[in-house]
């Protein structure tokens, strides 16, 4: 059955929720350690890391993870996902 | 093969006896087993310091550090492995991390516990923020490669 | 630096809990310890091996074991090391070996611990004789090289 | 003062005492873990084993220690030294 006019309208208005994490010194630095965004479509993660510390300038060595996995700035962010973003990592 | 994390200080040697104790398939099998134990130090880049602030990600770090066991598991033959690592209010003498391999030969167990060890230190999402003596406080900004001669 | 020969069974975890409490001057300053554990298993060569005899030569034993820590203590950057060797009749799932290093960082403990363990299983004058499933005893002709990929 | 021609017959009649030790499989070879030697000249490692073993076939991997430190099959062994015989070792 093919879709009708309204379904249409439905995507065209849809809610892309992204929960965006920050941590470490990139807190301090976005001034938060968490926030929920709402947009209406998917994002790259460089995207998500422009709009939500409303353009601040990204580190040399930022590192990004979508849903606790390494990711590439270039990557694609899909409702429902988790973003963080932290410095290099100085465990161990 | 086990990840845990500790919120308070944990003993390296009390850690790997109770593990141990679970060992009852590999008994006879393991004639390896090599450790690293990472402990804070007093010191770092030419300041004292006095206490040291670990955080993580949870959820990403189990994830990360069991993806590192299962790495190291299929480069190497070993039995079984285990990472303890320490987050929250650290003081010098205490234990950050512990990391065990056991295997049947030495080789195995020396080159995966060094791999285990490197793999942490460089991917899982673990940060430090120390406490200089003036109260002052720093973020670590990157390990150094430990494959490196200094 | 230490080395020290059991004649009994011997609990790896304990002996490095007791040698640690004698750290005064280092406590703070080590962030790293590298430790290897040798440990008997109940199979070698395709066969299952009930029990072990090993032989040593004492006092060529202790002055070998304390060069090898003198020329590991040359090569790398180390503020102690510990060598614990078990001789006599041993039994699977005894340990056999102890070697601990403790350094600032943990290049030089690994780079270390791994050196003092080669260096022991071709140098130091330990024989290991093994008593067969059948009863039937053997001499165990030659170690591996641990660094050489099997 | 010049030494006198009696001195000279007791270095003549020098005695060279040499324990000899013997370890693990060369222990059964040599059917004996230790004796003691007395020749009247300093010998080699070589010559300590072919003349305490009764001329037994010295093994290819034989290693020796004079005094508790390795020593080559050529080096000399004075009075009151002592020597060992092994195989490869296999502690560990």
């Amino acid at each position: 059955m093919p879709p009708k006019a309204a379904d249409y309208c439905v995507v065209a208005r849809m809610l892309v929720s992204i929960k965006v994490r920050y941590f470490a010194s990139l807190s301090e630095k976005a001034g938060k350690s968490e926030s929920d965004m709402a947009v209406s479509r998917t994002l790259k993660v460089s995207e998500v890391w422009r709009l939500d510390t409303g353009g601040i300038a990204m580190p040399d060595n930022l590192l990004a993870a979508v849903n606790m996995e390494y990711a590439d700035l270039e990557a694609q962010v899909y409702d429902g996902d988790e973003v963080a973003f932290f410095p290099p990592v100085t465990g161990g | 093969m086990n990840v845990k994390i500790c919120y308070e200080p944990f003993d390296a040697w009390e850690e790997i006896r109770q593990y141990q104790k679970a060992f009852v398939d590999v008994v006879g099998k393991y004639g390896a087993t090599s450790l690293f134990i990472g402990t804070m130090r007093d010191f770092n880049e030419g300041e004292t310091i006095q206490s040291m602030s670990l955080v993580h990600y949870p959820g990403m770090t189990e994830k990360q550090l069991h993806k590192i066991l299962v790495e190291a598991g299929q480069k190497w033959k070993i039995l079984d492995a285990l990472i303890v690592h320490r987050v929250g209010e650290i003081r010098p003498d205490d234990s950050i991390v512990l990391v065990a391999v056991w295997s049947a030969h030495r080789g195995d167990a020396f080159d995966a516990c060094r791999y285990i060890m490197e793999a942490l230190k460089s991917t899982a999402p673990f940060w430090k923020k120390e406490v200089l003596e003036s109260g002052q406080q720093r973020w670590v900004e990157k390990n150094t490669d430990g494959y490196r001669k200094i």
